[in-house]
């Protein structure tokens, strides 16, 4: 049965894809990849939080995190 | 154990739909050419089959045996699965299409729909819109400059019928309020008067135009127009690779039309001594016929007049429509 | 003369100039055009057509390789070389009217006197890569000893399979079946002219 | 069951592909790489039950903005290689490994203390979409507000930005006349 750790380790192992990826690139699009996969990251255990607790307001979250990609 | 059978089912629907889809996809090909053929005097391809019915077995057996070229230059991983993509996509989105309404077989309820989500509308139409991928990573790993027009052209067009297509809709599924297709499909199962045809007509003409760009048909096509960007960003693909493209093509059609049948036309609902499935079958036909009919009689436009219409006409008239709408429901 | 000359220069005799549609000049104009164009259902035309056409079902598909088009008697394809009706001797008698008037020089004939002391064309031949199918040599000859054909199925090996005498001349069997047809005259009208073209105004 | 194996799945997907994001030296590689784990994550939305936000993830990640990011590249010649200079390589794994425990260490504090309740707990027979509105239009209204005047902003400067040139009409005519009398 797959529980809210797991969810959370799969946040931590992306975010840090996506450090990596932050550090590494120098490129500025490979820059807004990188953090495209943190905020990527980060959405995941919102959502998984607010799953396993039966609250909304991780969704929500998760959902104002979105329109920042466009904004950028 | 319940679990599995329900996995076990969706399975075998998916399977039906994709093999269905798929011969569907081929002989729409043998269909468009027929019908392009008769709109300009033709004949059409008569020498394979029964009047050229086996044209396209002919089709496939040569796309299958074709050499598949790969550039020397190009990316070839991305090359390879870019046609892969579009095809995917294209049949991805029908899981959450219902075709037909529900029946009865060896006393065993069956939904035609493989999964059914309650977003399926928005669902559909994103994972419709995943679709560019393919034209897109075609046309940018192809090092060809003809692709990569084709690719650009691909993503501005995207970009434009996106806006159009997701507002316009909004105002029938303000009328309705819910994105499921079973629910838009039983809002408006009382017959003909209850269409959303006559309560949203500006919905319905700018979603059919939305519809036509979002397939790359013919007044739109400007993604692969020979005469402008040789064939776009298939221009270096052969064989089944290229066969795939147009196989995501033609299925992209079918969802569109399906979706449109649901959505303005009364989807599956008997009409009179005209059961549902008949009905649905009849819309979607009439639909593919647009398509191709659209193509023997219309011009192409270019990309800028394209996206002129789609930013400073269409877009301005959904958020009208939307406006009207709320009023009206308020 | 500069480009400002040539713009610049005096043609409104010449040329009738199309203005074409007028450019709108303001937004307002251009938004009329706009609302012009699509409420006059202009695309449905377009769409009446096409559908006319296919329930009209009026096909103008030629199978080629199984049907064969008819050419009319002007059309001017490969020579022919026509055989007398009444002996089956050849037509030409060797005058070399139509060497001489061709205008490619494409046409060579060799002549000697036989042994009935008559004139015999030995050698007759075409170069079909010079020829420009003009037809100055079947309205010359005064025998209609050679004549355009209607052949225009010229795959073959070599130019010259078309060229030499015995290739344009009249086979002795197809002769001897009554299949050889006689050349109705250079510029005649086709067959069914009279169902494609009107009558001259006096005969009605 | 298929739970677990949807999330393994996805998880090795996703992990790849963003793998692939961060490693690859090809530019396109790693777009069409960040798009496929975008979809994937879409995938571990609807596991969790959020369907609207994986369509709002299908529809605004892979469809407009990773569309955009592509018309970005085609400015670039996507068959060379991006060229990367790597200063203190063994800093930054170091830093991101530590900062990434941090992470999941500060979204682990929930899971320690007990005494958390859901404010906004899922109500009954009321569908996922009806249960987003409705939260989005009470509690969140104003954030919702600031996002849409935050994309406004964001729209407008774009269109700013992008349209400053807009005004200079191109005098091809009589440059051309030039060029055609010094070519005379």
């Amino acid at each position: 049965m797959i529980t809210l750790t797991h969810y959370l380790i799969l946040t931590g192992l992306l975010f840090a894809i996506g450090l990596v990826g932050v550090m590494r690139r120098t490129n500025l699009l490979m820059l807004f990849f990188s953090t495209e996969i943190l905020l990527n990251a980060v959405n995941i255990g919102f959502v998984a939080v607010s799953k396993y607790y039966g609250d909304f307001t991780g969704r929500m979250f998760a959902f104002f995190i979105m329109p920042w990609q466009p904004v950028k | 154990m319940f679990e599995t059978a329900v996995i076990v089912e969706t399975v075998v629907k998916a399977v039906i739909v994709v093999a269905v889809v798929a011969a569907m996809a081929g002989f729409a090909t043998f269909i468009e050419r027929k019908v392009l053929a008769f709109m300009q005097r033709r004949l059409g391809p008569m020498h394979v089959g029964p009047y050229g019915l086996l044209q396209l077995a002919a089709d496939g057996i040569k796309l299958f045996t074709k050499e598949d070229i790969i550039p020397q230059n190009a990316i070839k991983p991305i090359f390879m699965i870019a046609p892969v993509v579009a095809a995917t996509s294209a049949f991805v989105a029908m899981a959450a299409v219902p075709y037909f309404p529900e029946f009865t077989l060896f006393g065993y309820t069956i939904h035609p729909i493989i999964s059914d989500i309650n977003v399926a509308l928005l669902y559909v139409m994103g994972v419709a819109s995943v679709g560019i991928y393919g034209p897109l990573l075609a046309g940018m790993s192809s090092a060809n400059k003809w692709s990569l027009l084709g690719a650009a052209r691909a993503v501005v067009q995207m970009l434009s019928f996106e806006v159009v297509s997701g507002l316009s809709i909004l105002a029938p599924i303000m009328l309705i309020g819910s994105l499921s297709l079973i629910d838009i499909n039983d809002y408006q199962s009382g017959g003909i008067s209850n269409w959303l045809i006559w309560k949203q007509p500006l919905a319905f003409v700018l979603f059919a135009i939305a519809g036509f760009m979002e397939t790359n048909r013919a007044p739109f096509d400007t993604v692969e127009f020979e005469a402008e960007v040789v064939a776009g960003y298939a221009t270096e693909y052969s064989g089944m690779r290229w066969g795939l493209f147009f196989i995501g093509e033609y299925a992209n059609m079918i969802t569109i039309s399906v979706l449109v049948s649901i959505i303005f036309m009364g989807g599956y609902a008997p009409l009179g001594f005209i059961p549902g499935a008949v009905m649905m079958l009849l819309k979607v036909s009439f639909w593919i016929f647009l398509f191709l009919w659209v193509r023997a009689a219309w011009p192409h436009v270019r990309p800028d007049q394209l996206m002129w219409v789609c930013w400073k006409v269409m877009m301005p008239l959904a958020v009208v429509n939307i406006l009207i709408t709320g009023f009206v429901l308020i | 003369m500069t480009l400002n000359d040539f713009k610049k220069r005096d043609c409104s005799g010449d040329y009738i100039f199309f203005e074409g549609e007028k450019k709108s000049e303001n937004g307002w104009e251009a938004f009329q055009r706009v609302m012009k164009r699509t409420l006059k259902g202009e695309l449905f035309v377009g769409l009446w057509v096409v559908l006319r056409e296919m329930i009209r079902f009026d096909i103008h598909t030629l199978k080629y390789p199984a049907e064969k088009m008819e050419m009319g008697p002007r059309y001017r394809a490969i020579h022919r070389l026509l055989r007398l009706f009444e002996s089956g001797s050849e037509r030409c008698i060797g005058c070399g009217l139509c060497e001489k008037i061709c205008i490619a020089k494409c046409i060579r004939m060799e002549t000697r006197i036989d042994e009935k002391s008559r004139k015999e064309v030995s050698e007759y031949s075409i170069n079909f890569g010079r020829c420009i199918f003009c037809g100055y040599c079947a309205e010359v000859c005064p025998e209609l000893a050679i004549v355009h054909g209607v052949e225009y199925e010229n795959a073959s090996e070599q130019r010259a399979h078309f060229g030499l005498k015995e290739d344009m001349l009249t086979p002795l069997d197809t002769f001897r079946a009554k299949e050889q047809k006689e050349f109705s005259g250079f510029g005649a009208l086709s067959d069914h002219a009279d169902e494609t073209v009107k009558q001259t105004p006096l005969a009605y | 069951m298929y739970e677990t194996v949807a999330f393994y799945i996805f998880s090795i997907l996703t992990l790849g592909m963003f793998g692939i994001v961060v490693m690859s030296k090809n530019a396109l590689y790693a777009m069409s790489a960040l798009a496929g784990g975008m979809i994937f994550i879409s995938g571990f939305f609807f596991i969790l039950d959020a369907e609207f936000l994986g369509v709002v993830q299908i529809v605004v990640y892979s469809g407009a903005i990773m569309a955009l990011y592509a018309f970005g590249m085609m400015f670039f010649d996507t068959t060379r290689d991006v060229s990367e200079k790597m200063r203190s390589k063994k800093i930054a794994y170091t830093l991101s490994i530590l900062s990434a425990i941090l992470i999941v260490a500060i979204l682990c504090i929930p899971l320690v203390s007990e005494s958390i309740e859901a404010s906004y707990p899922a109500i009954e027979n009321v569908g996922n979409i009806q249960m987003v509105g409705l939260i989005l239009f009470t509690k969140y209204l104003v954030p919702f507000e600031l996002a849409a005047i935050m994309l406004l902003v964001a729209m407008i400067s774009g269109i700013v930005l992008a349209s400053k040139k807009m005004d200079e009409h191109l005098a091809i005519e009589e440059d051309e006349c030039e060029m055609l009398k010094e070519g005379k």
